[in-house]
Parts: C-alpha cells; sequence; structure tokens
C-alpha cells in the first residue's frame, strides 16, 4: 500500500463519515461542520485526480462561502436543534426509504463493476496526463473558449439568484428588510397590516 | 494506483447519502445541505471520469455546477428565512397545507 | 345546386350562433322564427339537391364537394368535404323534414318554457351536427358530428337540470355513449392504419384490395366500428341510457331519441357496408345483437305504465331491427326501415307529448284513458303511427318490416332463427302498441277532476306535424314496395349504388334466393300479418274489453311481470359493474376512503384513520419527503430496468 | 489555443439577448427610481422583439459559441412557443398581481429570465448547456411560486418545488455525469455520430446515465412517477405563475427530452419501452386523481399531468411523425390550457376567492360568455371537436397507430375519454349548479381580455383550420441530429 493509496481511502473514509454524521444530527450547526468536514476530504481526492485549481475551490467557494451563508442562516433563525421536529405518523417508513436509497446505490454500484470505461485503456486504470491538466490556466483556457456561452449563462444564473433572494427576503414597496421574530399571525398572513416608520 | 471505480464508488455513496438525507430529514437546511452534498457527489464522478479520460470538460463543468449551488444555496436560504417567518417552523412535515 | 350543398349544415349553424349569441335578449317570435326558418332553408335545400341527384345517372349519383383540406397532405390526409350520394340523400331529407317539423311542434310545446332560446340554441346545434354526420366525406367528420350529436343529446336530457333525475340521466347517456364512442375511435384507428385513409370512397374502393375476406382484421375493425354504433343506437349491451334519456322534453325525445340521432349507428354501418361486406364474422354478430335487442327490448316494453317508456323501449327494439337487416347484409331494408320509423316514431313521440302536454304533465298511462273524444287530432293521429308500427298493409311500418323480416329468413346470411325471433317481435310489437293506445284513449277516465277540466287538444303549431307526419307513415312505405307485388324495390334500387361494391360479394345469393322463393315469402308475409292481428285482439280483449283479466293475469304471473316492470334488472346491473366504476373510479383512490375512513374510523377509530389514508393516499401527503421517496422509487425502477438489458 | 480567434457569432442568440436586456432594465429600474409600472410594457417590448428575432431565425440552421447552440427549426419552434406563453402570463399577471398586492417589476424580469433558460435548453445539443438552462428556468421559476411572500399556500409551493427541483438536479447531473464518463462528451451530435461504438464500449454507463436522464427531464414534464410536487405547486403558486409552469417548463422538458431521444435513441429498445411506462402511467395517474378534485387550480394541474402523458405517446411513436406531433399538441395545448388558467385567473381577481368548485356555481347566468369560453376550454381539454384539443389528440394517437404502438393508442384513448368526465363537471358547475351566495361579478380587464380573444381563436381556428400549424409542427425539425 503505497501512499497515495493510503491517502485515497483515508479521504474517502473521512468524506462518507463527514456525509453520514451531517444527516445524522439534529443541531444544524454540527450538520453544517460534518459537511465541511466531508467536503474538505473530497477536496483531497479532488487534488489527488488532478484537479488543483477546482479542489482550491471547493474549499475556498464552497466551505468558505456558500456553508459559511448556512451558517448564517442558522445563526440568524437561532436554530438550535431543540425546534419542534417531532414524530408526525409517516406515510412512508423510515426503513423504506433506506431501502430504496441503498437499493439505488447498490443499482450504480453495479454499473460501475459490469460496464466499464474505454476498452482500450486497462479496466480503471487511469490515463498519464499532461503536467498542467487541471491547472487553472487549463479550466480558464477551456472556459472562456469552448465554455464561454455556459459561462454567460451560469453569470445569468447568478443575476437571477440574487434577485430572486431580494424579492423573497425584502418588501420593495415598504422598504422593511429581515424583522425575524415578528412573524404575522400563521393563520391570516395576508391581512397583515404593516405599521409604517419601521426601518 | 487507485483504479476509477473506486473514486466513482466513493462517489455514488456520498450520492446515496445525500439521497437517505433528503428522504429522512425533517429539518429543512439539513435537507438542503444533503441537496448540496448531492451536488458534490455528481461533480466528483465528473472529475474523476475527466482524469480517466485526459479530458478537461468535465473540470469546466464541474466549476459550472459549483455555481449552480451557489445560486440555489442563496435562494433557498432566502425562502428558508420567509418560510421560518411566517410558520416559525423549518420542520418540512409541518408544510402541508396543499395536499390531496 | 350540388355547389351548394356545404349550405345545407350551415344553415343550422348560423340559427345557433344567432339564438346562442343573443341568448336571452331575442323575444320568443324571433328565437322560433331563427330556430325553424334556417331548417327550413335546410329542408328546402335537400329536396333540390335530392332530385338534382335523382336526375344524374345511376352509375354516377356521387357528389362530392371538399371545402377545403382540414388536415394537409403527407401521410395524413383529411378533408372536410361533403359527401351527396343516395344514402347520405335519404338521411338529409329525413333529418332536415322530421327535424323542421319538430322544431315547428316545439314552438307550441315549449312555448311556456323559461329556457325556450336557449332550447332551440341546442336544437338548431343538434341538427347542425346531424346534417354534418350524414353528408361527411370521411370517418374524421363524420366523428365530429357524431361527437357534436352525442353532445346536444347531453345538453338536451339534462335540459331541465333542476330535476336530479333528469341531471343524472344526462350524466348516464354521456358515460354510456363514451363506451361507444371509444370503439369508434379505435376502429377509425384501424381503418387509418390498415387502408391509409379515412376517406369513406377511398376506403370502400381499397378494402377488398386491403383485408383478406373474414379476416381478424376486418372483422375487428368492425367489431369496433359496431361498438360505437351500438352505444348511439342504444343496442344490447348499450342501451341503458336511451329510456332514462325520456327525461328530456319530449320534442327531444321525438327528434333525437327516436327519429334522428340514435339512428346514427345504423347509418355508420350502412356507411361502412363495404367494410361490414367482408366479414361474415362481424355480421353475424351485428345480426344477433340486433335481434336479440329487438326481441328484448320488446319483452320490455310489454310492462311499462309511463307513455314515454314505452316508446322509448319500442324504439330501442326497432333499432334492433335495422341491425338486424345490416347483420344480414340487406343494409337497404335498414335503411329503409330507418326512413319510415323515423316518420311513425316521431309521430308517436309528438302525439305522446301532446297527450302529455293535455293531461299537465301527467306521463303515466294508469292515470290516462278515455282520451279519445278530448284529442280527436292526436287520437287519429298516433293511431296512424301505431298501425304503422304494428306493420299493417298497407303503411309504411308494413313494408319496411316485412322487407327486413324476409330478408332474415332468405338472406345469405341470414337464419330462420332470426326470423322467428323477428316475428315474435313484430307480435309483442303489436301487442304493446296497442296496449298504449288503448290504456291512453280508450275506457274509463282515470284521471283526476282537476286534471280533466284542463284537458285540451293541442295548439295548430303542434298538431300540423302530427297531421303531416301521418300522412307520411301512412304513404312512406311505398317507395320501397317489395318485388312480389309485381314492381321494382324503388328504395331498394336507388340505393343499390351506394351498396353495389357490398352486393359484389352477396348479390347473387341474395337475389336468388330473393326471386325463386316468392311462394315462401307470400307465406312468411301472411303468417306476420296474422300474428299482428291476433296481437291486436289481445290487446283490446285485455286492456280495452275486460281490464279485469288483465289484473288476474298479472297476479298470476306476478313473478315475470315484475321482472319485467323492472326491465330485468339490468339497470341496477349496470350501476353495479359498469357506471359505477366509470364514474367513481376516483372513488378507489378518494371518496372511497373518505368514506371508508371517515365514516368508518371516525367512529372510535380515529387513531388508525390517519395511518390508513396516509398510506393509501401515499401519493399526495402534501410532504415533500414522501414526494421524493415516490420519486427515489420511481428513480430505482428505471435504472433497473435499463440495467436488465 | 488562441482566445481572440475565436469568433463568436452573437446573431444567433439575438431572442435570448433581446429578453435579457429587458430583464436587466427592468431590474436596474428601482435603482434609479424609474417608473416601475411600466415594467410589464418593458418586458412585452422585450418578448416582441425576440418574437420578431425568433422569426427571422426560421429555416435557417446555425450552431455557434463552439458548437454550444444549435439553431435549428426544432429549436425556433419552441422558442416561439416560450414566446408566446411567455407573453400570455405577463398579460395574465397585469392585474392579478396588483389584486393581490404582490405587484412587483421583478415578476416580470424573472419571467423573462426563466423564458431565456427555456430557450437555451430547447437550442442546445450539448448536455451541460441543457442543464444550465434547466438551471437558469428553474431558479425564476421557485422564486415565482413563492413570490405572495404573505401567503402560507404560495409559500409552501416554493420551498416545495425548490426541494423537489434541486433533488431532481441532482439526478440529472448524475446522469450527464455517467454519459460523460461513458462517452468522453457531452455533445450529443458526437454521442449520436458515436453511439453504437459507446454502446459496445460502455453500455450500463451509457444507460445507466440516460436512465437518469429521463428521471432528470421526466421530473419537469411532471411524468409520473416525478410528479408528485405538481398539484401542490400549481395550487399554491399565484396563478399567473401556475399558467406559466403547466406550459413552459413543460414544454422546454419536452425540447430537451426530444433532443436527447427522439433520434438519438431511438433505436434502443429499451428506452422505448420506458417511454410506453412513462406515458401509460402518466396519463392514467393524472386522470385518476383529477377525477375527484375540488379545486380548479388543482384539477388543472392533475390535468397537465395527464396531457403530459400524451405528448409523451408522441415521444414514443417517435420519427418526424411523432415529432411533428408532439410540436404541434404542445402549442395547442399552451393555446387552450393558458385560455383555462386565464378564465381561472379572472374568477381569482374577485375578493376571497380560491378557485374552489364552489365559487363557479352560477357563473353562467352572471356571465355567459365568460362560462361559455370557459366550456370552450374544457371541451378542448377533453379533446372535443372541432376545437384544437381533439385534433391533436388525435394527431398523437395516429402517429402512435402508424408506428405501431396500438396499445398504447388504445390506453390513450381510453384515457382521454375518461378525462372527459372531470372536465364536464367544471362545465356543469358553472352552468347547473345552484347557490345561495350572491355571486361576485368578475371584473374583466383589457390584458386579460386580449388573452381570451388570442386563445379562444387558436382553440376554435386552430381546430377547423389546422392545416398552418401542421405545417409548422412538420417543418420543426432537427438539423444538428
Amino acid at each position: 500500500m503505497n501512499l497515495d493509496t493510503l491517502i485515497f481511502i483515508i479521504s474517502a473514509v473521512v468524506a462518507v463519515f463527514g456525509g453520514t454524521m451531517m444527516i445524522a444530527q439534529r443541531n444544524p450547526v454540527l450538520s453544517v461542520m460534518y459537511l465541511i468536514l466531508s467536503l474538505v476530504a473530497q477536496a483531497v481526492l479532488y487534488v489527488q485526480l488532478g484537479a488543483l485549481f477546482l479542489g482550491a475551490i471547493l474549499i475556498i467557494v464552497y466551505s468558505g462561502a456558500i456553508l459559511v451563508l448556512f451558517l448564517f442562516v442558522i445563526m440568524l433563525l437561532n436554530l438550535r436543534g431543540t425546534e419542534d421536529l417531532g414524530h408526525g405518523s409517516q406515510p412512508i417508513s423510515r426503513f423504506t426509504k433506506f431501502v430504496l436509497s441503498i437499493l439505488f446505490v447498490f443499482e450504480l454500484i453495479a454499473v460501475v463493476k459490469t460496464g466499464f470505461i474505454r476498452s482500450e485503456s486497462p479496466i480503471g486504470m487511469m490515463t498519464t496526463v499532461a503536467e498542467d491538466f487541471g491547472s487553472v490556466k487549463a479550466v480558464a483556457t477551456l472556459l472562456f473558449t469552448k465554455y464561454v456561452y455556459p459561462f454567460e449563462l451560469a453569470g445569468i444564473l447568478l443575476l437571477a439568484a440574487i434577485v430572486g433572494a431580494v424579492v423573497m427576503t425584502r418588501d420593495s414597496q415598504r422598504g422593511d428588510s429581515l424583522r425575524i421574530g415578528s412573524a404575522p399571525d400563521s393563520q391570516a398572513p395576508d391581512i397583515e397590516q404593516e405599521t409604517g416608520g419601521e426601518q | 494506483m487507485i483504479t476509477l471505480s473506486a473514486y466513482v464508488i466513493v462517489a455514488i455513496v456520498l450520492f446515496g447519502i445525500g439521497t437517505i438525507g433528503v428522504l429522512i430529514s425533517r429539518n429543512l437546511i439539513i435537507l438542503f445541505m444533503s441537496v448540496e452534498l448531492m451536488l458534490n457527489a455528481a461533480n466528483l464522478t465528473l472529475i474523476a471520469f475527466s482524469r480517466a479520460m485526459n479530458v478537461l470538460d468535465g473540470h469546466v463543468f464541474v466549476f459550472l455546477v459549483l455555481t449552480i449551488a451557489a445560486a440555489e444555496a442563496a435562494v433557498g436560504l432566502a425562502m428558508v428565512i420567509t418560510l421560518f417567518r411566517n410558520r416559525e417552523t423549518i420542520n418540512i412535515d409541518r408544510y402541508d397545507l396543499l395536499k390531496w | 345546386m350540388s355547389d351548394y350543398l356545404f349550405l345545407i349544415p350551415l344553415f343550422p349553424l348560423i340559427g345557433f350562433i344567432t339564438n346562442g349569441l343573443l341568448i336571452g335578449r331575442l323575444p320568443k317570435p324571433v328565437i322560433s322564427f331563427v330556430g325553424c326558418s334556417t331548417v327550413f332553408l335546410s329542408f328546402a335545400l335537400s329536396v333540390m339537391v335530392f332530385f338534382e341527384l335523382k336526375a344524374m345517372p345511376a352509375g354516377l349519383r356521387v357528389i362530392e364537394q371538399v371545402l377545403f383540406t382540414w388536415i394537409p397532405s403527407g401521410s395524413f390526409h383529411v378533408n372536410i368535404g361533403l359527401l351527396l350520394d343516395p344514402l347520405s340523400a335519404v338521411m338529409i331529407l329525413v333529418v332536415s323534414g322530421v327535424g323542421f317539423l319538430i322544431h315547428v311542434y316545439s314552438v307550441g310545446y315549449m312555448h311556456n318554457d323559461p329556457g325556450y332560446g336557449r332550447y332551440f340554441t341546442y336544437l338548431n346545434l343538434f341538427t347542425f351536427a346531424m346534417l354534418t354526420l350524414v353528408l361527411a366525406d370521411n370517418f374524421l367528420l363524420m366523428f365530429v358530428g357524431w361527437e357534436g350529436v352525442g353532445l346536444c343529446s347531453y345538453l338536451l336530457i339534462g335540459f331541465w337540470f333542476e330535476k336530479k333525475s333528469a341531471s343524472d340521466a344526462g350524466k348516464k347517456a354521456f358515460i354510456v355513449n363514451r363506451i361507444g364512442d371509444f370503439g369508434f375511435l379505435l376502429g377509425m384507428f384501424l381503418v387509418f392504419w390498415t387502408v391509409g385513409s379515412l376517406d369513406f370512397l377511398t376506403v370502400s374502393e381499397k378494402a377488398p384490395e386491403v383485408f383478406t375476406y373474414g379476416g381478424a382484421l376486418i372483422t375487428t375493425t368492425c367489431i369496433l366500428l359496431f361498438v360505437g354504433a351500438v352505444g348511439k343506437s342504444a343496442q344490447i349491451p348499450l342501451y341503458v341510457w336511451l329510456p332514462d334519456a325520456m327525461e328530456g322534453p319530449t320534442p327531444v325525445s321525438a327528434l333525437i331519441h327516436a327519429a334522428t340521432m340514435v339512428t346514427a349507428g345504423v347509418y355508420m354501418v350502412a356507411r361502412t357496408n363495404a367494410l361490414f361486406i367482408l366479414t361474415p364474422d362481424a355480421l353475424l354478430v351485428v345480426a344477433i345483437i340486433g335481434v336479440v335487442t329487438a326481441f328484448f327490448a320488446a319483452t320490455i316494453g310489454l310492462a311499462q305504465n309511463d307513455i314515454k317508456r314505452v316508446l322509448a323501449y319500442s324504439t330501442v327494439s326497432q333499432l334492433g331491427y335495422m341491425f338486424l337487416a345490416c347483420g344480414v347484409a340487406s343494409f337497404a331494408a335498414g335503411i329503409f326501415h330507418l326512413m319510415t320509423h323515423a316518420f311513425f316514431k316521431a309521430l308517436l313521440f309528438l302525439g305522446a307529448g301532446s297527450v302529455i302536454h293535455a293531461m299537465s304533465d301527467e306521463q303515466d298511462m294508469r292515470n290516462m284513458g278515455g282520451l279519445k273524444k278530448y284529442l280527436p287530432i292526436t287520437f287519429s293521429t298516433m293511431f296512424i303511427a301505431t298501425l304503422a308500427i304494428a306493420g299493417i298493409p298497407p303503411l309504411s311500418g308494413f313494408f319496411s318490416k316485412d322487407e327486413i323480416l324476409w330478408k332474415s329468413f332468405s338472406s345469405d346470411f341470414g337464419h330462420p332463427l332470426f326470423w322467428i325471433l323477428g316475428f315474435v317481435t313484430a307480435g309483442l310489437t303489436a301487442f304493446y302498441m296497442f296496449r298504449l293506445v288503448f290504456m291512453t284513449f280508450y275506457g274509463k277516465e282515470r284521471m283526476d277532476d282537476k286534471t280533466r277540466t284542463h284537458i285540451h287538444e293541442s295548439p295548430k303549431t303542434m298538431t300540423i306535424p302530427l297531421i303531416i307526419l301521418a300522412v307520411f307513415s301512412v304513404i312512406g312505405g311505398f317507395v320501397g314496395i317489395p318485388h312480389i307485388f309485381g314492381v321494382t324495390n324503388q328504395f331498394e334500387h336507388w340505393l343499390e349504388p351506394v351498396m353495389a361494391t357490398s352486393a359484389g360479394a352477396a348479390e347473387s345469393h341474395v337475389l336468388a334466393a330473393g326471386g325463386g322463393d316468392t311462394g315462401m315469402e307470400w307465406t312468411l308475409m301472411l303468417l306476420s300479418v296474422v300474428l299482428v292481428a291476433v296481437s291486436i285482439y289481445f290487446a283490446h280483449l285485455l286492456y280495452k274489453k275486460r281490464t279485469e283479466l288483465a289484473t288476474s293475469l298479472r297476479e298470476r304471473f306476478s313473478g315475470l311481470h315484475r321482472t319485467l316492470l323492472n326491465k330485468y334488472y339490468v339497470d341496477e346491473f349496470y350501476g353495479a359493474v359498469v357506471v359505477r366504476p366509470v364514474v367513481y373510479l376516483s372513488l378507489f383512490l378518494w371518496k372511497v376512503f373518505d368514506v371508508v375512513v371517515i365514516d368508518g374510523f371516525l367512529n372510535g377509530l380515529a387513531s388508525r384513520y390517519h395511518e390508513v389514508s396516509e398510506f393509501l393516499r401515499f401519493g399526495q401527503t402534501g410532504r415533500v419527503r414522501t414526494y421524493a421517496t415516490v420519486f427515489i422509487f420511481g428513480v430505482v425502477l428505471v435504472v433497473a430496468y435499463m440495467l436488465m438489458d | 489555443m488562441d482566445i481572440t480567434s475565436a469568433t463568436i457569432d452573437l446573431s444567433i442568440i439575438y431572442p435570448e439577448l433581446a429578453l435579457l436586456v429587458a430583464s436587466f432594465v427592468i431590474f436596474v429600474m428601482p435603482f434609479f427610481r424609474g417608473p416601475t409600472r411600466f415594467a410589464p410594457f418593458i418586458a412585452f417590448a422585450g418578448l416582441l422583439a425576440a418574437a420578431i428575432f425568433a422569426a427571422g431565425q426560421w429555416g435557417s440552421q446555425q450552431s455557434g459559441f463552439f458548437g454550444m447552440v444549435s439553431c435549428d427549426n426544432f429549436g425556433v419552434a419552441f422558442k416561439h412557443i416560450f414566446i408566446l406563453t411567455s407573453a400570455i402570463a405577463l398579460f395574465m399577471g397585469y392585474r392579478y398581481l396588483v389584486v393581490k398586492g404582490i405587484n412587483r417589476p421583478e415578476y416580470y424580469g424573472l419571467l423573462l429570465i426563466a423564458t431565456v433558460g427555456m430557450m437555451v435548453m430547447a437550442n442546445s445539443t450539448d448536455l451541460v448547456v441543457i442543464f444550465l438552462g434547466l438551471e437558469v428556468m428553474s431558479v425564476p421559476l421557485y422564486i415565482m411560486a413563492g413570490m405572495a411572500r404573505r401567503s402560507l399556500e404560495s409559500n409552501e409551493a416554493g420551498i416545495k418545488y425548490f426541494i423537489m427541483g434541486a433533488f431532481a438536479s441532482a439526478f440529472l447531473l448524475m446522469g450527464i455525469a455517467f454519459v460523460f464518463g461513458a462517452a468522453g462528451t457531452t455533445d450529443l451530435r458526437r454521442i449520436v455520430a458515436d453511439f453504437n461504438f459507446i454502446m459496445s464500449n460502455a453500455q450500463p454507463f451509457m444507460l445507466t446515465g440516460v436512465g437518469l436522464l429521463v428521471v432528470g427531464f421526466g421530473f419537469k414534464i411532471a411524468a409520473v412517477p416525478f410528479h408528485s410536487w405538481v398539484p401542490d405547486v400549481y395550487q399554491g403558486a399565484p396563478t399567473p405563475v401556475t399558467a406559466f409552469f403547466s406550459v413552459g417548463p413543460k414544454a422546454a422538458g419536452f425540447a430537451a427530452l426530444l433532443r436527447v431521444f427522439a433520434f438519438g435513441f431511438a433505436d434502443v429498445t429499451i428506452m422505448v419501452t420506458v417511454f410506453q411506462m412513462l406515458a401509460i402511467l402518466t396519463m392514467t395517474v393524472g386522470n385518476i386523481f383529477a377525477l375527484r378534485q375540488n379545486n380548479v387550480k388543482r384539477l388543472l394541474a392533475y390535468s397537465s399531468i395527464a396531457h403530459a402523458g400524451y405528448v409523451l405517446v408522441a415521444v414514443v411513436a417517435g420519427g418526424s411523425e411523432g415529432l411533428a406531433a408532439a410540436v404541434f399538441y404542445l402549442v395547442a395545448y399552451a393555446l387552450f390550457n393558458l385560455g383555462g388558467f386565464a378564465v381561472v385567473v379572472l374568477m381569482e381577481t374577485r375578493s376571497g376567492c380560491k378557485s374552489d368548485f364552489s365559487e363557479l356555481a352560477g357563473l353562467a347566468r352572471v356571465h355567459p360568455y365568460l362560462s361559455a369560453i370557459l366550456a370552450l376550454f374544457m371541451f378542448a381539454l377533453a379533446g372535443f371537436p372541432p376545437t384544437v384539443g381533439f385534433f391533436g389528440k388525435f394527431y398523437i394517437f395516429a402517429a402512435a397507430v402508424k408506428a405501431g404502438y396500438i396499445p398504447l393508442a388504445v390506453v390513450g384513448v381510453m384515457n382521454s375519454f375518461l378525462s372527459v368526465y372531470y372536465y364536464l363537471r367544471v362545465v356543469k358547475t358553472s352552468y347547473f349548479d345552484e347557490t345561495d351566495k350572491e355571486f361576485a361579478p368578475v371584473k374583466y380587464t383589457p390584458a386579460v381580455v386580449l388573452v381570451l380573444t388570442v386563445t379562444v381563436i387558436g382553440t376554435l381556428g386552430l381546430g377547423l383550420f389546422p392545416q398552418q400549424l401542421v405545417e409548422f409542427s412538420r417543418a420543426a425539425l432537427f438539423a444538428f441530429l
């Protein structure tokens, strides 16, 4: 077992462990922490696969920005994992859900085991790649030539998301911003009357 | 040398965990994070295939998917805030006014 | 003149649009004028094109007018085109002629109804759809008319929707008809698939080449088409809607549920005779269904007390005769009976309407009697119609019914059994029709005094149509006097070009049999006349002279009588087996659980309720996680299926 | 690679650009205290410009942006459908949003961006672009569903749509990853060209990937069993948005589905079987669940599921005939379904209406024309002649019969007959049902009247004279696969 394999095993185990712990938490803050753990381990796998740039992006953007946004919202809403998560009767038992998901996973694993990719390469082996495979320059060149159209689309998507987030949280007519805790009567939110002057 | 299938299987397992998370989690925020995990699993698959075939297109795609994930997170969290203001719960099972 | 063929259906459409758009804003005289005059114009045009067609040489009597291409080129070409040939010429005359008379009659009959404008709007729409159906030159356009008349029928049955029974009857008619339409549409697809065209002329031309004689494909196609006809023409097993359809206004029953729409099935079979003639199996099915329906409905008619219901079952029975004719490949005889039946049955219904009108909406014959002196015109016209339907020579019904009976015996596809059943049915028909006449017009006056003071003969707008129809009921049969009287059968001759293709297969046999056995034909004809006479005598005996005998008879055979009165419990059977599953199919997912769960479980088992209902409605719990589970379930299945390969 | 040499011809994305420019103007306006009440007019101007540009693209076969955009008749036909849908949703929203107190200029901007996403989806042969187009379409739709922030139903519709949409996206992404793994590319043209080679090398990967694509697109078109979100979201979302949902994303999903499957995988029998199953399930489940609904919007939601099933029959039929039938039906469906929703919008602008069945009672007495129009749309949905609905269904089933899928056609016909029952319930309620309550009169607005006029003329006119539309659908062929 060489170092490469060892690193793979460790990061794979950590990634799966992080994911599992994430869904097993009641407290969303802990969940976020476990997800970050999983993502860091995945970033290691990225690097192993030659995706240096994306590995960095994963940690900086994903763990560093997106998940922090999650944390921010959790703090904002003041969730501590003690909220009403009571058991209603469930139409479909948890067991069925597990069985279905695991069936699905096994199906996909069966695909990996039976079908293989590119008969000319030895089964499951990696081809050797160029020195700059996955470097910033190589990815960027591709991104700004062949993929410039989807790149622009991604920009539009972000614009729509920003506008959308604003629309959802801010009332443009009255200029009120986030007002956590002063939720209207949940029975009749339509008839809530604003008392102006609240900036 | 680690085989490609090893990476892909790890990705599939992560995807499966994400799926289970969506199916069993009552907490809206954890549910979102499960979806994020699923997207990341798909990303890992893409990168593994990219490496195996020496094609960089997969990397670009992953880059774009990260953008999508960010956009979805922004929108989703905005919705969570609105919902929490109206309902004061993030228990997904409580949102069942519309049914049948 | 034939260039203006399209005006025939167009006039009623104009009437429909005028009355429909200005509903509630026009005074009644204007509504009546628009409603009747448009149909009259259609009728006048029909007469003109009929004579034009008659002036053409026999072999060339086809006028096809393509208005525009509905569906353009390629493998799928359908025109909006009208086809005038001897067959459709007869039909447009009947539809617009009888239709016009009934429009006029309605002016008197409906004059007090608040829905007057709506009524004429629907009636014009119906005439338009029926004329489209009849004149269509392809299956698809015919189907358009077919659906159109079905819709109008639904609207008019439920015309008095305030009555629950009326709206229920409309619903029932609608659902049962859908089963038939389903067959029609599938048959149409099969025709299109095999022949590659939906045009009647093309299909008739190509059918012998495309299909093998008696093959499974053609048999399936024809049986599917016949299912459509069964639905529309109220044959076993889809006849249940027609008696209930009597909830509609009586003129509607006359026009739609007796004279025209219900005969659309017969017309369709005759129109596609080129297909049916290729498949003896399907013909056999048609004949059996026809004759059994004729017999079965006649027996039910024996015991009904509602005047309109008697007539409704009689219609079902007569339609059975028409199918019997078609089933023995004697389509001309079927159409002949269709025509004469339109006259006398319309007359009977209008007469019944006149009676009901006079009796202040009383429909039960047990509360009538002795009306002869109050309603002389109604009585005499109805009496003529009764003679006609019973088959007393030389009225129209005699010739057409006898033609069918003879063909069912002598035709290549005929069988003595068909004749026997048809023969017995003729006796039953005479019996229940005269029972109706005797119970209504003769004997003691059984109505209460209040009603009696109101009895009056109907206004002229109602009686004049009766008289005209009575004339036709008398003379209508002369166009088709059978050849044994030493003349050629004009009617059969007239339709020959349309049936020519079909006759190709069976002509020699039919004609040989028809020509050779004159002695037999005379014998059978005499037999049926005698039977009719005997039946009338019995009816006279039971319902006029000695009514107490009828009572004692009823007591002796009470079991049988009750079964007949309850229409063999067929409605109940359908309610349980066919209609309810269709109507309440969703009950399966919704209401059953509502009822079972709410009624059963709320009382004490409230805790289980949630679980059970949630389980059963697992698709739509309102919970996202359930949806995701259903989703994953689908994913697992799809991927598993993909992997099996 | 020399970046500067990459020539980029913008002309093939002019329609998209027109919409984007309009939406940017709308988004930016509030910052300059611009007159936001002009937002719908700007949006309409954008749609008009887009329609003109799109019409100019008809007949041309261009590919640009390094093969990322493929503009052929098929794509352009769908652009027209999207522009029509979007314009109608815009008109419907004009007064509705004011009445419901959610009149915000962003509605119009987001509508345009969603339309851009659909156009992108329909006009590409690259899975990456199709996926991005799908997201560009979906994200604005999530927001629009939840736009009525103070309405619990709308909130719920938004979050449900969002969760299920993101969930389905993940599967779609995994599918694309698998296809990429099997083929080494995401360009459908190359995949189709090397199809046999790929299948011989990596069949399980390819098929699994494709199966997941079916799931992803099946979600957008609301095929059973990926449909559960539809009734809830349709019922909860503001009605103009629901109208938009019921046509736009569905058509876009079908565009992508047809691109991916109609030609590339037409020979793979296993795919045909899967689509057959989906079609049967979708039609049947949609119709059965619709039978007992008591809310018109929810009923139309189930009906839209059933209609997706009919279009799936056309997908199964395949070939140029099936393709034309699908395009035809989508145009027809857009007309009468949007028309139906327009009536619901009118009904809902009365105060306190949630479009329950009982609110329809008495409509015919107060508004005979409106109820006649409603009846017309219901008949069209049910497939009665001579509306375009009958013709569209007939076209689809005839195509299926011609391609030899007779049992499927039988199920389809049975379903369409079953569906008549619940459509007629709407008609019956509006005409025949008695109510104790006073029927509050509907206020017509010019915008909705315009929508009704267009849809009524389309529903009847194209039913009687479908030739133009049939020719249009026949011409809407792929040029690149």
